[in-house]
């Protein structure tokens, strides 16, 4: 019932907006849509929260003994609130933004909302399948239409990447289709004893396509160029709800799936995100393009979630669930900034600006927290994450360098602080320069925003535990299956 | 080691026949240029030609004396191989086809029964039809290596006529070979000595065979090859002495083949008309019968011959797309319903319909 | 039976219409009517009402395949009709025979995908080529179309005589030309002829559908053929013969062995390999199409390679959704006034159903989900993976389908990202209506691939 | 050496040296007339294997036929000037090469020690008479005898339609 | 219009039917013509053997005539050569010399007379002018030669057998036309 | 005769017209090494059927085929081969009245 209802909301509102040429209402109607989804979601998490409701499963392609099986478990309520959290957001505080033929715009946006919903409720391999493309195309063609300059390569190396990763994806599912005995039900799945040879060999297919998805080093190459050369909503679905599909699919559909193979190479895949980590770093630090500042910022975050599934133990694996939430709606609140920062002046570049804490004073305490909670403060939910992490990456049994990976680690959060304070310190304080001087203070829509994500931020990192609590069923379910409880 | 076990006798025997009926139908072929000019001029209130020898008997020598001795001109921009193969390709063509044509019964000489047909094949009609269809290349070699456009427009119009009408000759033997259930000449000639001439089960069969004979023969009105009026002389323009001599002769020799083939098929062949062959075999003996019958043949021939200069000299020639339109519109159709027709009939026949 | 002897007929019917009827408009009428009988008749068939029922003496087996694919094939000629008819009566002046010449192909669609011996997949094959090379050079005025008439005809020809030289030598082998017959003997003496003949027969075909290395006619032929009949040829024609070969290696191949299952993987490679790089490099979508046509047979070639219950309902499945896309977008393409890249650039602005629809059938062609083309690879893969030998070939393909994704992708550039104003003829809205019928039901099957796979088991 | 094999050596000899010729000669004209040469040896060699219809056949459809075609289409277009433009040497040498590898590994695969023993028959069985196989033909064979007929139609209308004037 | 022998006949343009269409039977109507010929009496004359008679007035080659005692009547008078209308006669008058008395008639004579029989158009006017009967055209016909000098015809060709010596030649060669003066 | 002479003077007029297919330009002579190469199947195909037909008559063999299908598929070749033909030629022909030229090599104008 649920489910069913918030993939069709985005979707036929999506399909509709197509029609709906007038730009103010198209706005409206989307902006409603994705409210009415965020009540429906939140309904599912309250009244209808039984399994009648939160499950879905109708026969779909009986030759392949596929189904249309979808069910909300804690992990997937806690991804599907973060994006219908995210996309009335995203829609309230763009509201200003002019793009020509917005409608259509809206109506993609929706569609890939939707395609993003699916992919975090299908229990069924190849409905997963699906709705992985299905929220990757609108993407391509918002990206492709609506962007910058070099939009057209930068979309289609995007669309290549993940593309090919999905495909190898597509090939460790039909090997595991026909090790389940013909079939796709994730149920099935994780009840498999395979040799360790398969395992392997499904693992990697899988973890290619999740490694591009997040992106992992060295798979990354085509995000930064997306995230810059994408409008900036189209950046925010990118960086705060598609980077979890990559981890939503480790979670879900690889560690309790392969659980040795994942065991196995966990060190090699931990290290990899450890690399990247330190490499967006500091790359980072030498950006002046706030678009691409961020980008790597978000990269580094990843990884971190990355190294905590990979380098596995209870703490790591529920700091990873909550983590993901909370990188989500922090990494929003940051493109708000930055887009309103773009619509604004026009530039995206950090040494261009400054002194905008005298102009904007709302802007700048609203994204001081925002970015306060980026490089996990405490108080702020990124903390209870990242803490969760570390400690679970230290305590995991199923390295040998748990050590090693939490200094990198911790090595990442200081140098994270350290580009986003310079940042915030480039471009809020200091001198006006002749580009901000005239800048006013955010509009209402912005504030409320950034208001409501600051809140989310400060109710998670004082009261994590009803959140812990939604994911702990599926962490002890992969530890079980990796035999590391 | 060569193992030769083949009946030398037979070898003779088939070396002489084939012996004879080659001299045999050169001389026919010989005499018909004679008879035809007799016949124009009989036909055009003349006389013809009658100076050599008496009545002019041997005016054919002289005709043969005279294209010998004349100057033999091979055109120098020709392609002298293929021209001097196109008139012998049309010659060797024209005496294949007597090969299969029964010419008589059985002959009983010293104790050895000798039948008067050189190879009796159960695919008689069929040798038949291949044999003439590789006639077009005389004609078209010869026109070719002429190398003169005047001579290969009309070995090609040549050609085409011949391919063409051969279709509907196929088509109308079709008829006839549903009746009779072979295609040997041998056993389609004992199954009308015995009962009716296939000319009256097959009136428009013979028809249409009888047309596309012509046409095969390139005789008027269908010798749209040599029309003079439109194309110089046709084909063999360029041609003269003995083998411009080999393409007038293979024209003569068309002419007694298939003059022979269609009183094979339609006309009995060697029987005998009103009389009862076996019981007069019985009463003279077979050689005497023999001879009868090839006589009898030989006049059947006669007529068809005769029957070849008279329409020549009465009927004027078709024009290019008339000849064509009556070969593909007019005739392969009539043969298709004639075909169609007969296959009923017999369908019928064999199905025990009273009527 | 049906399909076969219906078909002919309605060649022949058209063939004499064109004599009695001089209007265009009602020469096409006719063929549409003609086709939806066709059509009706086959799914008649198929549900087991035989209106000719002839003895053909197990020459001809009509198992539900086979019908199956008869079906999908006159119903994407239908679309086809639907969609270009007015083009094909636009090649020439004679419009009566092209589309008899059509109806005398899907005669032989029908004998290729129910032959059951060599016989007649000889004629069916010939059936189906001869027309070709005649619609290939129907456009008599245009230099290219003879050529590439001439091109095709001497390669079609020259690959029947192998085929033939195959043939002969399994007949030698077997003593017969029963595909029962040569399955039932498999493995009884005379081997070597009986594999020589297989290999020449596997070559021949690999040159009726344009496997690489046999392919290098088939970018030429496409381009020169009159656009409309590229579609025909690229789509239904080459899916039938895919039909035939996959009917040969499931009766033959499928009981001798596995031995030739590395040839075939390294063709299909190759196929893969040669159509996809090429087209990359290709300025003309016409072209672009013709490689990618290449490209697709590879992903059919996989049907051959792990012949199992899957490959052949891929294999319909790819015929159907590969005819419904590629049709389409010819029919578009037929439309354009400049067939090179920068000639769709706009498109989305000046026509917008025309690129939203390109698009779909794009989609399609490179194996988006959601699109039939998804589940027509999906398949191919699936039955290469269930296969279990060779998996490198699926990783190869993998590889190939995405650089395939390039190729298809510039079209949708072209159209929706880059300024310009993409020339057209002018377009109908009933055409409009169709071609989003046509992806509407592209998509539909890409959701619910069952409606069709569903008449395969009964 | 029975008189079959003489004519079958002489027959052999005859086929394949015309074939030779075909693809040697310069002259269009001459190719033809030696691939005509080819099919009479092919046509002898039914004859001695008691094919007779297929020999006759063979002539009237090939050789009557099919190649008095060639020849119109040859003569009517003058090809008999050498207008062959020299091909580059060396794919003539790779062609030739090629096919000479094709029938090297044919003959190698092909000459099965099973088979040494096998032999066609000659001169006997009626198999190959016009009875016989027309009886197997409108029996057994009716249904492909019919649906060529559908070949032949679209080969008419496809001479109408590429030789007919627009 | 009318038609002024009544013999024209208009052509007949009605369709033709189904039975004209065949053409058989009208070739069969044509055959029928052709074999009543073949039996139709020759109307061919053997020509050496036989030979047809002339009209009254056919004009052959020219006779120079004698008189019966067979000498020669011309006297190059030239009035034939003025009347001639294609000037194909020449002649050059010579004086009769003692002792020829029985030669020429007259004390003039001929001593050259040509005819070009390549210009002369057999017209009858050089007999019609000639004061002396001296030019006949007679019954002769034919002339043949390989080289056009020969057909300057000079007074031995033209000249006609003496009638004393060669009475029957005479005769012959003066044909039946000549008046009998 | 044994099958295998036939075999080998099959393949070889085969090859013949491999050969020629590849070597020669002019495309009345490909085409005409196209026929030789059908010629030759037929060729295969009589002498195969008279080969079945030879094993059917020897009972230890079991074989059920007379080889009649053999000759009737020679038939079909020859059938097939004529209509190949007539269209080839209109090909060739229409061809020809546009170019004046038959070389396949001026068939290249397509590559770009």
């Amino acid at each position: 019932m649920v489910p069913v209802l918030l993939i069709l909301i985005p979707l036929i509102t999506g399909a509709a907006l197509f029609a709906i040429r007038q730009e103010a209402m198209a706005k409206s109607i989307a902006l409603l849509a994705s409210l009415v989804s965020l009540a429906v979601m939140l309904a599912g998490m309250s009244v209808w929260n039984d399994a009648a409701h939160l499950t879905y499963n109708q026969s779909w392609i009986g030759a392949l003994n596929s189904r249309f099986h979808f069910a909300l478990d804690g992990m997937s309520q806690l991804l599907c609130l973060l994006t219908t959290l995210s996309f009335p957001i995203i829609f309230y505080s763009t509201w200003n933004n002019q793009y020509p033929d917005h409608n259509r715009f809206l109506g993609l946006m929706l569609l890939s909302q939707a395609g993003l919903l699916g992919v975090f409720m299908s229990m069924d391999a190849m409905l997963f399948y699906f709705f992985w493309e299905l929220a990757l195309i609108p993407l391509y063609f918002l990206s492709s239409r609506w962007g910058g300059e070099k939009r057209i390569q930068v979309t289609i190396k995007f669309f290549v990447y993940t593309f090919l990763g999905s495909l190898f994806m597509l090939i460790g599912l039909i090997m595991l289709y026909f090790k389940a005995g013909g079939s796709f039900a994730w149920a099935d799945f994780v009840k498999l004893n395979m040799a360790p040879r398969e395992e392997m060999a499904i693992f990697l297919m899988l973890a290619l396509a999740f490694a591009i998805k997040m992106p992992l080093f060295p798979f990354h190459t085509w995000q930064p160029d997306t995230y810059e050369q994408s409008p900036t909503p189209v950046t925010m679905i990118l960086s705060a709800i598609m980077a979890k599909m990559g981890i939503f699919g480790l979670l879900r559909w690889l560690a309790p799936v392969v659980p040795a193979a994942t065991y196995q190479w966990g060190d090699n895949f931990a290290t990899l995100a450890v690399v990247g980590m330190l490499y967006a770093s500091f790359i980072a630090m030498r950006q002046d393009d706030l678009k691409k500042l961020v980008a790597y910022s978000s990269i580094a975050h990843i990884g971190l979630m990355i190294l905590a599934v990979f380098a596995p133990s209870y703490s790591g694996l529920q700091g990873v669930m909550i983590q993901m939430f909370n990188h989500g709606i922090n990494i929003l609140g940051m493109w708000i900034v930055v887009n309103v920062i773009e619509q604004k002046f026009g530039t995206r570049k950090i040494s261009e600006l400054g002194g905008l804490a005298q102009k904007a004073p709302v802007l700048t305490i609203l994204l001081v927290i925002v970015a306060l909670a980026n490089i996990a403060m405490p108080l702020t939910n990124a903390f209870i994450g990242e803490f969760m992490m570390f400690n679970g990456v230290l305590g995991s049994t199923a390295t040998n360098f748990g050590v090693a990976y939490a200094v990198a680690g911790i090595i990442t959060i200081i140098l994270g602080a350290v580009y986003t304070l310079k940042m915030i310190q480039k471009v809020f304080y200091g001198e006006t320069n002749a580009l901000t001087a005239n800048a006013t203070d955010i509009s209402f829509n912005v504030q409320l925003s950034l208001a409501i994500i600051v809140v989310a931020i400060l109710l998670i990192g004082l009261f994590p535990n009803p959140m812990l609590s939604l994911t702990s069923d599926l962490s002890e379910q992969i530890l079980g299956r990796m035999n590391l409880k | 080691m060569i193992n030769l076990a083949i009946d030398l006798a037979f070898i003779l025997e088939k070396l002489v026949l084939i012996a004879v009926i080659i001299v045999i139908s050169l001389l026919v072929a010989l005499y018909t240029t004679f008879g035809e000019r007799k016949v124009a001029g009989y036909i055009q209130d003349r006389y013809g030609p009658n100076r050599a020898g008496p009545g002019g008997i041997f005016q054919p020598f002289a005709d043969g004396i005279k294209l010998f001795m004349k100057e033999d001109v091979i055109p120098s921009s020709s392609n002298r191989f293929l021209f001097i193969l196109g008139p012998g390709i049309a010659m060797t063509m024209a005496m294949l086809t007597s090969a299969v044509i029964p010419w008589g019964n059985e002959i009983t000489i010293a104790g050895r029964t000798i039948s008067l047909q050189i190879a009796d094949i159960n695919i008689g009609i069929l040798y038949v039809f291949g044999v003439v269809s590789m006639g077009v290349y005389g004609i078209m070699i010869g026109g070719w290596a002429s190398n003169n456009k005047f001579s290969l427009l009309a070995a090609l119009r040549g050609a085409s006529q011949m391919i063409s009408y051969e279709l509907a000759m196929g088509l109308s033997i079709i008829a006839l070979l549903m009746l009779t259930g072979s295609l040997s000449l041998k056993t389609i000639v004992d199954q009308q000595s015995t009962g009716w001439w296939n000319f009256f089960y097959q009136p428009l069969g013979f028809l249409i065979f009888l047309i596309c004979a012509f046409a095969e023969c390139n005789r008027t009105p269908f010798d749209l090859p040599e029309a003079e009026s439109e194309l110089n002389q046709g084909y063999h323009q360029e041609y003269s002495s003995m083998k411009l001599g080999f393409y007038l002769f293979a024209e003569y020799v068309n002419m007694f083949i298939s003059s022979a083939l269609m009183s094979t098929l339609y006309f009995g062949g060697y029987d005998i008309p009103f009389v009862n062959d076996a019981s007069m075999g019985q009463s003279i003996g077979t050689n005497w019968l023999a001879v009868l019958q090839a006589v009898s043949l030989f006049a059947k021939v006669g007529f068809f011959l005769f029957f070849f200069m008279w329409v020549r000299w009465t009927i004027p020639r078709f024009r290019y797309d008339q000849l064509m339109k009556l070969g593909w519109k007019g005739l392969i159709p009539l043969a298709l319903f004639n075909m169609v027709i007969t296959g009923l009939i017999v369908l019928i026949k064999e199905n025990g319909w009273p009527f | 039976m049906n399909a076969i002897i219906l078909s002919a007929i309605l060649g022949v019917v058209l063939m004499f219409s064109g004599i009695f009827v001089s209007n265009k408009v009602m020469l096409k009428n006719i063929a549409i009517a003609g086709m939806v009988l066709l059509l009706a008749v086959n799914i008649i068939e198929m549900n087991g009402f035989r209106v000719f029922d002839v003895n053909t003496r197990n020459m001809l087996q009509f198992n539900r395949f086979g019908l199956l694919f008869n079906s999908i094939a006159f119903a994407a000629t239908l679309l086809y009709f639907l969609l270009s008819a007015r083009d094909i009566t636009r090649v020439g002046i004679n419009v009566a025979e092209y589309f008899a010449l059509i109806f005398f192909i899907l005669c032989g669609v029908a004998l290729v995908s129910s032959f059951n011996s060599l016989l007649m997949l000889f004629l069916g094959i010939e059936i189906i080529s001869i027309p070709l090379y005649i619609l290939t050079g129907s456009d008599k005025r245009n230099l290219k179309s003879n050529e590439a008439a001439l091109k095709y005809f001497l390669m079609g020809t020259f690959s029947t005589g192998i085929m033939l030289m195959g043939i002969a030598l399994i007949y030698g082998a077997k003593g017969s030309f029963s595909l029962d017959t040569i399955a039932a003997t498999i493995n009884q003496g005379r081997d070597a002829w009986f594999y020589a003949g297989l290999l020449l027969l596997l070559i021949s075909m690999a040159f009726k559908v344009s496997v690489a290395p046999f392919h290098f006619w088939t970018p030429d032929v496409y381009d020169g053929a009159p656009t409309v009949f590229t579609s025909f040829m690229a789509t239904i024609v080459k899916a039938a013969v895919f039909i035939g070969l996959v009917r040969l290696f499931d009766i033959i191949f499928a009981t001798s062995g596995t031995d030739w299952k590395l040839m075939v993987a390294v063709l299909t490679a190759a196929t893969l390999l040669v159509g996809n790089i090429t087209a990359i490099f290709q300025q003309s979508v016409k072209r672009m199409l013709a490689y990618s046509s290449i490209a697709q047979a590879g992903f059919m070639m996989f049907a051959l390679f792990s012949i199992n219950s899957y490959s052949k309902e891929g294999i319909i499945l790819y015929a159907l959704g590969y005819s419904l896309a590629t049709v389409g977008i010819f029919a578009v393409l037929v439309k354009m006034k400049d067939y090179t890249f920068e000639g769709f650039n706009g498109l989305a602005r000046t026509q917008p159903v025309l690129a939203a629809t390109t698009t779909v059938f794009l989609l399609s062609l490179a194996g988006i989900p959601l699109t039939i083309g998804f589940f027509a690879k999906y398949f191919m893969l699936a039955s290469a993976v269930k296969s279990g030998s060779h998996l490198w070939l699926v990783f190869f393909a993998i590889l190939m389908a995405v650089v395939s994704v390039y190729y298809y992708f510039r079209v949708i550039q072209s159209m929706y990202f880059k300024e310009g104003a993409a020339e057209t003829e002018p377009v109908s809205s009933g055409f409009r209506w169709l071609l989003i019928g046509v992806a509407a039901v592209i998509i539909l099957l890409g959701i619910f691939p069952n409606m069709v796979l569903q008449y395969l088991y009964f | 050496m029975s008189i079959t094999q003489i004519l079958f050596w002489f027959l052999t000899v005859m086929a394949i040296g015309s074939a030779l010729m075909v693809i040697t000669s310069r002259n269009p004209v001459y190719s033809v007339l030696f691939l005509i040469a080819t099919f009479f040896a092919i046509s002898g060699h039914y004859i001695l294997l008691n094919a007779q219809f297929l020999a006759i056949v063979n002539l009237i459809v090939y050789a009557g036929a099919i190649m008095v075609l060639f020849l119109f289409v040859i003569m009517l277009m003058n090809l008999n000037t050498e207008t062959e433009p020299q091909k580059n040497k060396w794919l003539k040498f790779a062609g030739t090469i090629a096919g000479g590898c094709l029938l090297l590994v044919m003959v190698a695969a092909l000459r099965d020690a099973d088979t040494k023993t096998t032999t066609a028959l000659m001169k006997e069985g009626d198999i190959g008479l016009v009875q016989n196989l027309g009886k197997t033909l409108f029996k057994e064979y009716v249904v492909p005898f019919e649906i060529s007929s559908v070949l032949f139609l679209s080969a008419m209308v496809g001479a109408v339609v590429l030789g007919k004037k627009d | 219009m009318q038609t002024l022998t009544n013999r024209a006949k208009p052509v007949d343009r009605r369709p033709m039917t189904v039975l004209e269409k065949l053409y058989l039977p009208a070739i069969a109507k044509g055959m029928g013509i052709t074999l009543k010929h073949f039996f139709k009496k020759k109307v061919t004359i053997q020509y050496p053997e036989e030979k047809r008679p002339f009209s009254p007035v056919f004009r052959g080659l020219h006779i120079l005539n004698r008189d019966e005692e067979g000498r020669e009547r011309c006297t190059a008078c030239g009035l034939c050569a003025v009347a001639c209308p294609a000037e194909a006669i020449t002649m050059e008058a010579a004086e009769r010399m003692e002792g020829e008395e029985n030669l020429y008639r007259e004390e003039k004579y001929a001593a050259k007379y040509e005819i070009n029989m390549l210009r002369c158009i057999f017209c009858g006017l050089c007999e019609e002018a000639c004061p002396k009967d001296a030019i006949y055209l007679s019954e002769t016909f034919a002339p043949a030669n390989f080289k056009r000098e020969g057909f300057i015809y000079g007074k031995n060709d033209l000249l006609i057998p003496d009638p004393k010596k060669e009475p029957e030649q005479y005769q012959k060669a003066l044909g039946s036309r000549v008046k009998k003066s | 005769m044994p099958i295998n002479s036939y075999i080998f003077v099959a393949i070889a007029l085969f090859s013949i017209g491999v050969i020629g297919v590849l070597t020669r330009r002019n495309a009345i002579i490909i085409f005409m090494c196209i026929e030789l190469m059908l010629n030759a199947v037929n060729l295969l195909l009589v002498a195969f059927s008279k080969m079945h037909l030879a094993d059917a008559a020897n009972p230890a063999l079991k074989v059920a085929t007379n080889g009649a299908d053999g000759q009737l598929f020679v038939f079909f070749i020859m059938v097939v081969a004529a209509a190949e033909v007539t269209v080839g030629l209109a090909i060739i022909v229409m061809m020809y009245r546009n170019t004046h030229s038959v070389d396949v090599n001026f068939l290249n104008r397509l590559k770009n």
